[in-house]
């Protein structure tokens, strides 16, 4: 830093960094999807919370909508501010890997969480669960509440977001291979928007009258649909699972429209992936196989192949639980 | 046949000046120099008060996000001052970025399909401007289908997938800039667009007509300009040039995605209406639009650098459009004021 | 002439001094105006000399530079159209002012509709009233059809029933016969007359001086934006108003110079237009004028645009010196040799917002190029030498066109044209709007092109303009050439009987 | 009768039903089943709401572009008043959705009709501002159905006697706005100024107070569909009701609305509105994968405005040849 003072209010990552402990860049700055997003806002709270532990600067920046471009501009003018490191859910695996570069070239740390880019952009990728792990989660989950027979279709999120895409991948294998009498017969895209969520959940039950249950592997997805069925005739009829927060969720499971669904604790995501990111700032890691770095309360963790570090296996929420949670 | 009436003798008895006002009345008292001056003040700002604004980093960012929009604000403006419009550019960027995607992918040679995708984006256009002059139908209207329908083709074509290998030499070339100047090598591209509109919009017969139609078209038609084949041509070029702005956006980004740009035409629209271009038709010049897209790039990169969310930039945008239309309206306002007296009813422009 | 103004009390309408200009175009200087109740007053005066604009004051819709206006002895400020209304004046508009979307009856009773509760309106007594009007007027239009499509004598008649339909103390009609044919024309003088012996004050303008003096009692004379006089209409002449609306003996305004006839330049023959003209035939040879009359909306200008390729044609063909000039296509047209000087030089011959130099160069833009880019030194001394031959009155090439006075516009358009080289130059209402030293300067000019071998069609609405001008007069009614007349046998007479009276049988 | 036949509503009425016949042969359960109904009647009544009023404002030859960003600015209200107000009464919610949307729209109004400028470019410049406004506004935030009260979220998806509340309100609009734009004269000026304004002008018409009026109505109309928005689909957040805009100028447009002002009725923008959506929801089940409906809509919306096109220039031609016998 400079210390010139142009202007108090434009910079605050550099100002803060200055005062932060030692030499070392802790502006950290998470630049989700999009913004307005329930689930974001819970884990970039516990980003901020791990970064206030250790005495870095927090930042929150991003696109209204969630869209690769938009994402694009956010990383450069991050790269000409300088932050120390920026943790991002991609909104497309390649298209913002050249920003990416570009920001990893001026010396800031890319730590990618939630939605991977191609490992070649970035340093670190916190991974939630791994892909066979949510893809056998949701499957078992869904088969058990519709007796492991019938008709069942996927909500997704955006036809491009790169982690859905994944556990998709995985579910129809796991599907084809272990239950034989479930047949995967549709998947639709709510684009992780409310409206659109809500009347594909519409469409779908209307296009597939023998439908049986419903997998929503996206926070906004599971909730919208949720939101349908309560109050429809297949409430009770359709089973629905699939990723979701607690607090989004709590209405639906305790008036039964949903029995399960599954979820890693976002706040964790967040806290483990500034940890992370502060890890490489320090230089305690550089992405290598086989590092390992304490994420704080979460305790030690070791980076794995392609520079990913997992965070865990999901969790299951349920009418018993949902009462403990709060995010 | 020449006239000698009333009398050649005659003829130098009056005077003519080229020009009512002195040089830099001409040039200084225009919208467009307003918007430049603007520009300047936004620019003369940013650099004191924002940190790393004044940056060759800055500018190379500002140009790469600029690019597109100014690069499809150039036609954009020709049809515009016609008293058209063209709402499906955005959805013509994306279904160009597809098919690009789609055609690398079954193997076609990289220049190959670029030639494709600009053919596509010359009939995208053709389409807009066949319906608008042969069937008559309203410029608005028809690109508010088209714009569902050009999206809703490349929606359609790429599904879920979105194609991301492309040669790095075309990527590079997207994305590279001259050494340190940090002005990206697309620009070249760009530049040469700008001087071509300029002299095709100021300097060609063609461009005459454009002014002529947007005044009046029924002038324009009794006085031989080819009306129709005129905003076939706008309309086609504008779909060129987007096709050729989806060509860079698949190329910078390294994707070619159904959903590129969305929502894109809004923005096109926006900055050739500050550059000083009536919505009515007429009036208008490049060198404006220029400055209306880089004030609006400019405006949000500062304030992006300075930590002011995106949502105040929305704000600033829609204020300075509202403002730069009503401006005149201010001016004939006070004017009017300061001469008090009753003046013509001015009848529907 | 019955009854004559009845001079108790104050008088309905009362104009003093006022005063109008548009820009840098003054309409009117000082023009008066007084009309009595019981009383039919005709206003009378050449194109452009303030009549429309004085009855646009009256109506509210422009406001005064200056003067008085006065309403039964009270002074009054109308700032709209519906003070004006409000204050029981009704105003027949010159030009039609129709919304082509909604029914005709709807036309006649927009914002004022008899309503029921609720404030609903009444659409059946609001259709049987456009009966009853309809009736009254004898005219047979379908009160539910769109104005949309409806000819200019009907829109015409939906004006006047719209006029009349309203309970005014005054009622001002623009020209409102200028498309009628007789019986109409008859009709609306019964109803005019009855409303006058109601106790209503009338204002009649017309270019027609048999029906001013047929149904005026008093006529007031306005030339250039002034007022010039107030007669009772039995104590005139024409030719004494004639005098006064143009200021000086007619006779000698048109100089005519008789140039020789040479080949023939363009043919039209078989020309139609399904419900515009039809079979419309005629030759135009080097060096002769040759007019085209008829009454307004007769066709005629629909006719010289086909001919020029900017209006369609179903049948019929085009030539120029013997070879076809393909349809609906200016460009080919002024290739050939043709120049078109339009009707409406404000929509149709001017660019408005363009320069003076821009507007002159605007039909030979690609000829001012070289190598596809405009010369702009070239450009601005074609512009700087066609001001200068006609004289333009202005002080700068950038100056805007439409700031600069009717007469000074019309010699930009005729600039524009005649910078094309045409060999046959198509005139549509040469001088209308234009004051009467321009007018005269008009003439000379087309006459002197005449004798410099040009081909000349001239269309005009004014009889004297047609009679001292043309070398042959071609006659329109109903889309339809109804007489050839030579300059010899063309007298105002003929020509309005072929005006009027088609040669085949109509019934 | 016989203008029954003729009239422009008839033919998209008839389309609409066609694409319910047969999407109910293909699979009975889109009419003939408790939810295909409601969702039949449910689904387009929010953009009916917001058609309806785009079609006020396109008969007077002006478009408002701002609707979108302010149903998105009054479904946020909603849920803030709820939230910040506990206990508010649901008809205070409704008259103060109503007052906002009345209100932006009454600047609109003011902008177009003092400044005598544009509407297009007026209610583009106020799109954005009115959604940068909302994003300033909800930041983050969102609200979810779990703070809003049941009571309230019931209007949104329960059916009187098989009629959804929802479809109610918009009939009852629909209706109104359709017997006002017919009966007075209000409605009739409205379109006597956008069938020519200078004739307008010259009748006297208070053309500045009527073109108020139809931005009035039209901003109150999307204040009235922002509530129902929330009540609907329980969230909303700064980007509710993004693009909005389109639809509605396409569903007048469909509905037979002239661009260019002076005809045509509310009715048929409604069922225009209905005809778009119920495409949208007949298509995934005409066997038409989600990502081509899109292109559908688009083809849909060309095709009404060519056919409308081609009538009306046959009613023209009609016009001249009955002229000419008559003549
Ligand atoms: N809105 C306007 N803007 C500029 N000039 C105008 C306008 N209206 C009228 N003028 C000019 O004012 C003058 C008087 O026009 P006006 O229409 O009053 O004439 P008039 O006596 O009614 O002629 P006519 O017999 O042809 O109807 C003309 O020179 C005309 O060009
Ligand atoms: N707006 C219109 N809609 C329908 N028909 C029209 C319209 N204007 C003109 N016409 C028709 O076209 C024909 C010619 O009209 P127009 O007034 O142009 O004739 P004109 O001879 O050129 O008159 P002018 O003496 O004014 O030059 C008439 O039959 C008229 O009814
Ligand atoms: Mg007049
Ligand atoms: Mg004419």
């Amino acid at each position: 830093a400079t210390g010139c003072s142009s202007s108090a209010s434009t910079d605050t990552s550099t100002g803060a960094a200055a005062s932060g402990s030692g030499d070392k860049n802790y502006a950290i700055t998470f630049l989700p999807k999009n913004l307005g997003n329930a689930y974001f806002d819970t884990s970039d709270k516990g980003g901020s919370k791990a970064i206030t532990e250790f005495g870095g600067t927090y930042a929150e920046v991003g696109p209204a909508t969630a869209a690769a471009d938009a994402q694009v501009s956010f990383i450069n003018t991050l790269t000409q501010q300088g932050v120390g490191a920026i943790i991002i859910s991609a909104d497309d695996p390649t298209a913002i890997g050249s920003a990416l570069n570009e920001a990893r070239a001026a010396g800031t740390k890319v730590v990618t969480f939630d939605s991977d880019t191609d490992p070649q952009y970035r340093d670190l990728y916190i991974n939630q669960a791994t892909a066979d792990g949510i893809a056998k989660i949701e499957v078992d989950l869904i088969t058990k509440q519709i007796g492991d027979t019938g008709e069942v279709a996927i909500l997704s999120a955006s036809a491009n977001a790169t982690n859905q895409n994944a556990w998709i991948e995985t579910m129809k294998k796991e599907l084809a291979a272990n239950h034989p009498n479930v047949t995967l017969v549709d998947t639709v895209y709510g684009n992780d928007d409310d409206q659109t969520s809500f009347d594909k959940t519409a469409a779908l039950l209307q296009s597939h009258p023998n439908l049986k249950g419903i997998i929503s592997p996206t926070t906004v997805g599971i909730a919208a649909a949720a939101r349908y069925l309560q109050t429809s005739q297949y409430k009770g009829k359709v089973a629905l699972t699939g990723l979701g927060t607690p607090n989004q969720m709590r209405d639906y499971v305790n008036d039964g429209t949903v029995t399960a669904f599954a979820l890693w604790n976002p706040a964790d995501l967040g806290y483990l992936a500034a940890y992370g990111a502060k890890a490489l700032i320090d230089g305690t890691i550089t992405g290598k196989e086989g590092d390992k770095f304490t994420a704080g309360a979460l305790g030690e963790f070791t980076v794995g192949k392609d520079a990913t570090v997992l965070l865990g296996e999901p969790f299951t929420f349920t009418k018993e639980n949902i009462a403990d949670f709060n995010f | 046949m020449t006239i000698s009436a009333p009398a050649d003798s005659r003829t130098g008895t009056r005077v003519y000046a080229e020009y009512g006002r002195p040089f830099w009345m001409r040039l200084l008292l225009t919208r467009e120099m307003a918007v430049i001056v603007a520009l300047i003040l936004v620019i003369v700002i940013a650099s004191l008060e924002v940190r790393r604004f004044g940056t060759t980093t800055t500018l190379g960012f500002l140009l790469l996000d600029v690019a597109p929009i100014l690069m499809i604000a150039l036609p954009m403006t020709l049809v515009i001052m016609m008293g058209e419009i063209d709402l499906s550019v955005a959805s013509t960027l994306g279904l160009s970025s597809v098919l690009l995607g789609i055609l690398t992918q079954a193997g076609w040679p990289v220049p190959v399909a670029i030639v494709a995708c600009l053919v596509m984006g010359l009939v995208a256009g053709l389409i807009n401007g066949l319906l608008v002059t042969v069937v008559g139908l309203p410029s608005l209207a028809v690109t508010i289908g088209t714009l569902a329908l050009y999206r809703g083709i490349a929606v359609g074509l790429l599904g879920t997938t979105a194609v991301t290998s492309f040669p790095a030499f075309w990527t590079g070339l997207a994305q590279s800039k001259f050494g340190s100047t940090g002005i990206p090598v697309a620009m070249v591209l760009v530049v040469a667009l700008i001087v071509v509109f300029v002299a095709l919009l100021h300097f060609t017969p063609f461009g005459r007509g454009i002014v002529a139609i947007g005044f009046s078209t029924e002038t324009a038609h009794f006085s031989g300009v080819h009306v129709n084949r005129t905003k076939v041509v706008a309309f086609m070029l504008t779909g060129l040039i987007a096709a050729l702005a989806g060509i860079y956006w698949t190329f910078r980004y390294g994707s070619a995605r159904g959903d590129n740009a969305m929502g894109l035409e809004l923005s096109v629209i926006a900055a050739v209406l500050l550059g000083g271009v009536s919505i009515f038709g007429g009036k208008g010049a490049i060198h404006g639009v220029i400055a209306g897209v880089l004030l609006i790039g400019v405006l949000q990169s500062a304030l992006r650098l300075a930590n002011v969310s995106s949502d105040v930039i929305n704000i600033i945008t829609g204020a300075l459009l509202i403002l730069s239309v009503l401006s005149p309206r201010f001016l004939s306002w006070f004017r009017s004021l300061r001469f008090r007296r009753a003046t013509p009813e001015k009848q529907k422009q | 002439m019955s009854i004559s103004p009845s001079n108790s009390g104050p008088p309905a309408l009362e104009l003093r001094g006022v005063a109008k200009a548009f820009g840098s175009v003054v309409a009117l200087t000082s023009a008066d105006l007084t009309v009595h109740m019981n009383s039919i007053h005709a206003l009378v005066g050449e194109n452009g000399a303030g009549k429309s604009t004085l009855v646009k004051i009256v109506a509210g819709l422009y406001q005064r530079d200056a003067g008085d206006f006065l309403l039964r002895g009270e002074s009054v400020d109308f700032r709209s159209t519906a003070e004006a209304k409000a204050a029981g004046i009704a105003v027949i508009y010159q030009e039609p002012t129709l919304f082509p979307d909604l029914s005709v009856t709807e036309n006649i009773f927009m914002g004022r509709q008899p309503t029921q509760r609720f404030g609903r309106i009444d659409r059946k007594a609001m259709r049987a009233e456009a009966e009853e009007l309809f009736t009254r007027l004898a005219v047979r239009i379908d009160p539910d059809r769109p104005a949309e499509g409806l000819s200019i004598a009907d829109q015409q008649i939906i004006e006047i029933a719209k006029a009349i339909s309203v309970d005014a103390r005054v009622l001002i009609m623009d020209e409102p016969t200028a498309a009628l044919s007789g019986v109409e024309v008859d009709r609306l003088f019964a109803v005019a007359r009855s409303l006058r012996d109601e106790g209503r004050a009338l204002v009649f303008i017309s270019h027609r001086f048999d029906e001013v003096f047929a149904l005026c009692d008093t006529i007031t004379v306005m030339r250039d934006g002034q007022y010039i006089s107030t007669d009772a209409i039995q104590s005139t002449s024409v030719d004494e108003i004639v005098r006064r609306m143009v200021g000086r003996e007619v006779t000698d305004l048109f100089p005519k110079e008789v140039a020789p006839v040479g080949d023939v330049l363009l043919e039209v023959e078989g020309l139609t237009s399904a419900g515009v003209f039809h079979d419309v035939s005629f030759t135009v040879r080097s060096g002769e004028i040759v007019g085209l009359s008829g009454l307004v909306g007769a066709g005629r200008s629909e006719i010289v645009r086909a001919v020029f390729g900017v209006d369609r044609y179903d049948s019929g063909a085009v030539r120029m010196h013997g070879k076809s000039v393909p349809k609906l296509n200016p460009t080919a047209a002024m290739a050939a040799g043709m120049a078109l000087v339009p009707e409406d030089r404000r929509k149709q011959g001017l660019v408005l917002e363009s320069s003076v130099a821009r507007n002159l160069t605007l039909s030979t833009r690609t000829r001012l190029s070289r190598f596809g880019f405009i010369d702009s030194s070239l450009e601005n001394r074609a512009a700087k030498d066609w001001a200068g031959r006609l004289e333009v009155k202005t002080n700068a090439l950038d100056t805007e066109v439409g700031t600069l006075s009717g007469g000074n516009q019309q010699k930009v358009v005729l600039g524009k044209w005649l910078s094309t080289n045409p060999e046959v130059l198509i005139i549509d209402e040469p001088t209308r709007g234009i004051d009467v030293g321009t007018k005269a300067e008009v003439h000379r000019l087309l006459s002197q092109l005449a004798g410099e071998g040009l081909g000349i069609v001239m269309i005009s609405s004014e009889l004297p303009e047609i009679l001292g001008t043309a070398d042959r007069v071609l006659v329109v009614r109903e889309g339809r050439i109804t007489a050839e007349i030579s300059r010899a046998d063309a007298t105002a007479e003929s020509i309005m009987f072929a005006a009027t009276h088609s040669t085949e049988s109509i019934q | 009768m016989r203008t029954f036949l003729r009239s422009r509503e008839t033919g998209i009425l008839a389309a609409l039903v066609i694409v319910v016949l047969i999407t109910t042969i293909k699979n009975p359960s889109f009419l003939f089943s408790q939810d295909g109904f409601r969702d039949l009647l449910l689904t387009p009544s929010i953009l009916v709401l917001v058609a309806v009023g785009q079609a006020i404002v396109i008969i007077t030859r002006s478009v408002d572009l701002s609707v979108g960003s302010v149903v998105g600015l009054t479904a946020y209200l909603t849920g803030r008043l709820f939230i910040d107000v506990p206990g508010i009464p649901i008809i205070v919610v409704f008259a103060a959705g109503m007052a906002l949307g009345a209100a932006l729209g009454l600047l609109n109004g003011a902008l177009v009709a003092f400044g005598k400028v544009p509407a297009l470019v007026i209610t583009l410049g106020t799109l954005y501002a009115y959604r940068g406004i909302n994003v300033l506004w909800a930041g983050s935030n969102r609200v979810n159905a779990s703070d809003l009260p049941k009571d309230f979220l019931a209007l949104g998806t329960s059916a009187l006697l098989f009629v959804p509340y929802l479809t109610i309100i918009a009939l009852i609009v629909v209706l109104v706005a359709g017997w006002y734009l017919r009966n007075q004269r209000g409605g009739r000026e409205l379109y006597a100024i956008g069938s020519d304004p200078d004739a307008a002008q010259l009748y006297g018409l208070g053309v500045t107070r009527r073109i108020l009026v139809a931005f009035l109505l039209c901003g109150a109309l999307a204040g009235l569909a922002g509530v129902l928005f929330a009540a609907r689909y329980g969230t909303t957040n700064s980007q509710t009701g993004t693009g909005l805009e389109l639809q509605a100028v396409g569903a007048a447009v469909i509905g037979g609305v002239a661009i260019f002002g002076g005809s045509g009725t509310v009715y048929g923008a409604a069922i225009g509105a209905v005809l778009l959506l119920t495409i949208n929801r007949a298509l995934p089940i005409l066997g038409i994968p989600d990502f081509w409906q899109q292109a559908v809509v688009g083809t849909l919306i060309i095709g009404a405005i060519v056919l409308d096109r081609v009538l009306s220039l046959r009613l023209s031609r009609q016009l001249i040849s009955e002229r000419e016998v008559s003549a």
